[in-house]
């Protein structure tokens, strides 16, 4: 019951600053927010058992992503113009998104229950051949690393493509000594 | 270990469909490591050449032998990832890695050109990694990993889209970004709700699983969130709208190799999911999206063909026209029946020829003259004659006439139509053929009969062989395979009978 | 009628947060307010597989003697994969905008395009422009 | 940039135990929470604050860009070595079990190892890598 009510707590403030982020037009708050929100996640993701994400998530979504966010603001500006464009095109395609996940996932089966497909079929089998395949008591790193390792090698290579991307656009050949203070 | 022993446990055969995509990756870290741009070059055109044979083994391999199940990090499927290669992938395998190796010797001369020198290997990494992903997308069975690689060719994408000569290039590229992520998120969540009803990621075993799921309803959700985040992808009608600036602004050699391969592997994987996965569970032809396809099929078919009637950017121009050429394969594969996919399929790579030789003169046009609008074409014909021929021959395969493979698509489809007791659908396909003749007869009259203007006096000539063999090898393609259309007719046949019994083999 | 919503928490808040992130998407102009709506799309999928994943008075998916209800350790992993090609692509995109801001002055949509400077326009590209 | 004596001594007793942390999370990974991403994110978070605390300049100094350059590619090549060398060994892509040659699991064991140092390799030098792209930008002027 308590699990239930922490993590109903938590996604009732992680909704309420998902409002903060739609309706606050000074993007330095706006990314301060999002910073909010990633730990809010970080903490829902504890209540759901899933410690390994929810580290990833606290160092990624409110570390690495706040900090570029900012250097980014500081790059640019830190306000938001007004839009100029109509709100109904988007409020038809979010509430159109909305509307379809409803139907696809009213008839889900309910939170926290183990009777559900994904926690009888292959999950558990993960949980049973971690030990005897490979003595690695942190199931979430035997996946990650051997039975399902070829995702994360796509992983890194996403990493690796993303960050010669931001080399190929953002590098500078000569470097300028002058106008860096080198604190963003 | 000695090498003897070496020699023995390792079998070449046996590790093909690893290779596939992890050559193309390790080249993509040799490329990065180098940080020059003609050895970059020279490793990517060795790894770029040696993807076909892989694949045209593996064809061969699939064709003799059946379907080839490999399973990574030696996990049993569902436990592990496996690939799965069957006609049907094998086939879409060949053209990519074919146009890979197509395109890489035409990259050298207008990579020079467009890009600054101390960012050539990185682009060549780029490229590298976009062709793994696309590789990755399509010889996998697992639908997770699919969108790892999906991420992979997209972000690589993205990064070349951004290294246009022109700022717009920065402009369309964050617009594809944005469109694209949103669309590989949405696809992300149809799979989370397919792996949320049936406990699994691996296609076969999702084939088997939805048999025995009995609320219908998340599926079909799962279905709408999975083909309206892959038809960004696949720029389908009215999800298209990055693709012209995208294509137009991009650097040359990404323009071509991305408009042959890269919405062709997200329509393969959009079939993969209709014909191969739902197949069995819902009928589609009739199941109400099949009418939704052929709408939008027809849409994008007209006002698209329409739209670039318009242009004043050739590669705007062909790149409408892309958008109106994915309304036939995606008409093909709307009459859910075999006629109809194995038209859709046969589309798939006669258009990738095509498009690919066009977006070759154009790039052509482009190193020579720094700019592909239409006034400045003004008498080109007679200043790059080679050049605008293949344009021409190429051009009028776009169009249909007979003899070229635009023709066989296009006799498909009608004979697909026909079949399924849509025979008015024949009228809408010559229609929107005389959309085609309207666009490319304009560059034509434009380049042959118009005087040339002093820049183009100046500028003008044919470019390098190292450019004009490839566009050759495409437009002979062009030709080659639309006489002799048993080739291609008969491989997509296979392909189609393997999308609709897949998994044959796997179980039910 | 509440119990059904409270089962079904989870998966509300997801959509909410999901439509919220996909509203910024298709209503700002602003770029990097794009992008952080992107990322508030995104990470609602972490909440869509996560949450399936958890079983009542289970614990994390580290095994351990004197537990035997372990958490689902598939959508774990699949989320981390998710995460990390998340601030790949966020990474990307505000390199993009630097650059756009750079060539433009500006990171508005809107602004790009009254400049006069919209995409489909051709009348006026030069020849070469932008640093190479 | 004069005053934060106090901040720049933290930072220089804080960055050793900040790196070990990192080395904590990455070999107990098989353990706890943690593993190659996490410790490559906080490697490169510890370098992210010694280029706030004393400038980038100083921090490129002990790190140069091009080190950093070279290091993306490398850890996609160890992981892909990974690989093939277990195809050389005749077992599948990245299937671990003959890289011992008696005991499979000690084999998963060294493979997992093996690659995480590729993540950790490649994660710590591409958030490094854009971190640098970003901050040695600059205004435009």
């Amino acid at each position: 019951m308590a699990e239930t009510l922490i993590n109903t707590i938590l996604l009732t403030l992680l909704a309420l600053t998902t409002i903060g982020v739609v309706r606050t037009r000074n993007l330095f708050s706006v990314v301060i927010l999002a910073g909010i929100y990633s730990f809010l996640i970080a903490s829902v993701m504890m209540v759901l058992d899933a410690v390994d994400v929810a580290m990833t998530e606290a160092s990624v979504g409110a570390g690495i992503s706040t900090v570029l966010l900012l250097s980014v603001l500081y790059l640019t500006k830190t306000h938001e113009s007004v839009p100029i464009r109509t709100p109904l095109l988007p409020l038809f395609v979010a509430f159109g998104v909305g509307a379809m996940l409803i139907y696809g996932t009213v008839d889900l089966p309910p939170f926290g229950s183990a009777e559900q497909p994904i926690n009888q079929h292959v999950g558990p089998d993960y949980l049973e051949r971690s030990i005897p395949d490979t003595k690695v008591p942190n199931v979430v790193t035997t996946v990650l690393a051997s039975y399902r390792g070829f995702d994360t090698l796509g992983e890194t290579a996403v990493v690796f493509t993303a960050g010669i991307g931001v080399l190929m656009l953002l590098r500078r050949r000569k470097k300028k000594q002058d106008d860096e203070g080198g604190e963003d | 270990m000695s090498t003897a022993a070496l020699d023995a446990s390792f079998n070449l055969i046996q590790q093909l469909p690893a290779l596939q995509v992890v050559l193309p990756m390790l080249g993509s870290v040799i490329t990065a490591m180098v940080r020059k741009g003609a050895i970059a070059w020279f490793v990517a055109l060795a790894v770029s050449w040696s993807m076909p044979f892989v694949a045209v083994v593996l064809l061969h391999e699939v064709l003799v032998h059946g379907t080839i199940s490999y399973a990574m990090g030696g996990w049993e499927p569902p436990l592990g990832i496996e690939y799965r290669v069957d006609a049907a992938n094998a086939y879409v395998l060949v053209i990519v890695s074919l146009i890979g190796a197509v395109v890489m010797p035409y990259a050298k001369r207008v990579v020079d050109a467009d890009i600054a020198q101390e960012n050539q290997a990185w682009f060549y990494t780029m490229y590298l990694l976009c062709l793994c992903g696309l590789l990755g997308i399509v010889i996998t069975g697992d639908a997770f990993n699919a969108f790892v690689f999906l991420e992979i060719s997209s972000l690589a994408t993205y990064a070349m889209i951004a290294m246009g000569r022109d700022r717009r290039a920065l402009v369309a590229a964050y617009q594809y970004l944005i469109m694209g992520t949103v669309g590989a998120t949405l696809y992300v969540i149809g799979v989370g709700i397919l792996y949320v009803m049936t406990g699994t990621l691996n296609f076969a075993d999702l084939v088997d699983r939805l048999q025995t799921v009995e609320n219908q309803r998340p599926v079909l959700a799962a279905l709408s969130f999975i083909t309206v985040g892959l038809s960004l992808k696949v720029a389908l009608f009215p999800l298209h709208k990055w693709l012209p600036n995208a294509y137009a602004y991009a650097p040359s050699m990404a323009t071509v190799f991305l408009a042959s391969t890269a919405t062709k592997v997200a329509i393969y994987l959009l079939v993969r999911f209709y014909y191969s996965i739902y197949g069995p569970n819902i009928e589609l032809s009739g199941y109400s999206a099949g009418l939704v396809l052929v709408v939008l099929s027809l849409l994008a078919m007209f006002i698209s063909s329409f739209v670039a009637c318009f242009q004043q950017n050739v590669e705007r121009m062909l790149a409408y026209s892309s958008v109106a050429q994915i309304g036939y394969i995606t008409l093909g594969i709307s009459f859910g029946s075999k006629l109809g996919l194995t038209g859709g399929l046969v589309h798939l790579v006669n258009h990738a020829f095509m498009k690919g030789a066009l977006f070759m003169c154009t790039g052509a046009i482009m190193l020579r003259l720094g700019s592909v609008k239409l006034d400045d074409l003004a008498g080109i014909g007679r200043r790059m004659p080679i050049t605008m021929a293949a344009f021409t021959l190429a051009g009028l395969s776009l169009i249909g006439v007979p003899g070229t493979v635009g023709f066989v698509s296009k006799w498909y489809l009608a004979r697909a139509a026909f079949d399924a007791g849509q025979g008015w659908l024949v009228f809408a396909i010559m229609a929107s053929s005389l959309l085609a003749v309207v666009y490319i007869g304009r560059i034509i009259e434009v380049a042959y009969l118009r005087e040339p203007n002093n820049i183009t006096d100046e500028f003008a000539k044919d470019p390098p062989l190292s450019m004009m063999i490839p566009t050759g090898i495409l437009v002979i393609a062009c030709f080659y395979f639309g006489i002799n259309a048993e080739l291609t007719a008969v491989t997509a046949e296979r392909a189609a009978d393997a999308f609709f019994a897949y998994f044959g083999a796997a179980g039910q | 009628m509440i119990e059904a919503f409270l089962t079904n928490y989870n998966y509300f808040i997801t959509i909410f947060l999901m439509s919220a992130g996909l509203y910024i998407v298709v209503a700002r102009g602003n770029m990097v307010k794009k992008l952080v709506g992107v990322a508030l799309f995104q990470s609602s999928v972490y909440l869509l597989y996560l949450s399936p994943a958890k079983i009542l008075g289970g614990t994390p998916p580290i095994l351990a003697e004197g537990f035997d209800v372990y958490a689902n350790p598939l959508p774990h992993v699949l989320i981390l994969t998710a995460i990390v090609v998340g601030v790949a692509t966020l990474a990307l995109g505000l390199a993009l905008v630097v650059r756009i801001n750079e060539a433009y002055g500006t990171i508005e949509e809107d602004e790009i395009f009254a400049e006069g400077e919209d995409l489909q326009n051709d009348a006026k590209t030069p020849r070469v422009e932008g640093e190479l | 940039m004069r005053l934060d004596v106090i901040l720049r001594v933290i930072t220089k007793l804080l960055l050793p135990f900040m790196v070990m942390f990192a080395f904590y999370v990455h070999f107990h990974g098989e353990f706890s929470p943690g593993g190659g991403f996490q410790a490559g994110v906080i490697i490169a978070a510890a370098v992210v604050f010694h280029a706030l605390m004393f400038g980038l300049y100083p921090t490129q100094r002990m790190l140069p860009p091009w080190v950093v350059e070279m290091l993306v590619p490398l850890g996609v090549f160890i992981y892909v070595v990974v690989g093939i060398v277990t195809m050389m060994l005749g077992e599948n892509f990245l299937g671990y079990n003959p890289l011992h040659p008696t005991k499979p699991y000690y084999g998963q064991e060294r493979g997992i190892i093996w690659i995480e140092v590729g993540v950790l390799v490649t994660v710590a030098s591409t958030m490094v890598a854009i971190f640098y792209a970003f901050a040695g930008r600059g205004r435009k002027p």
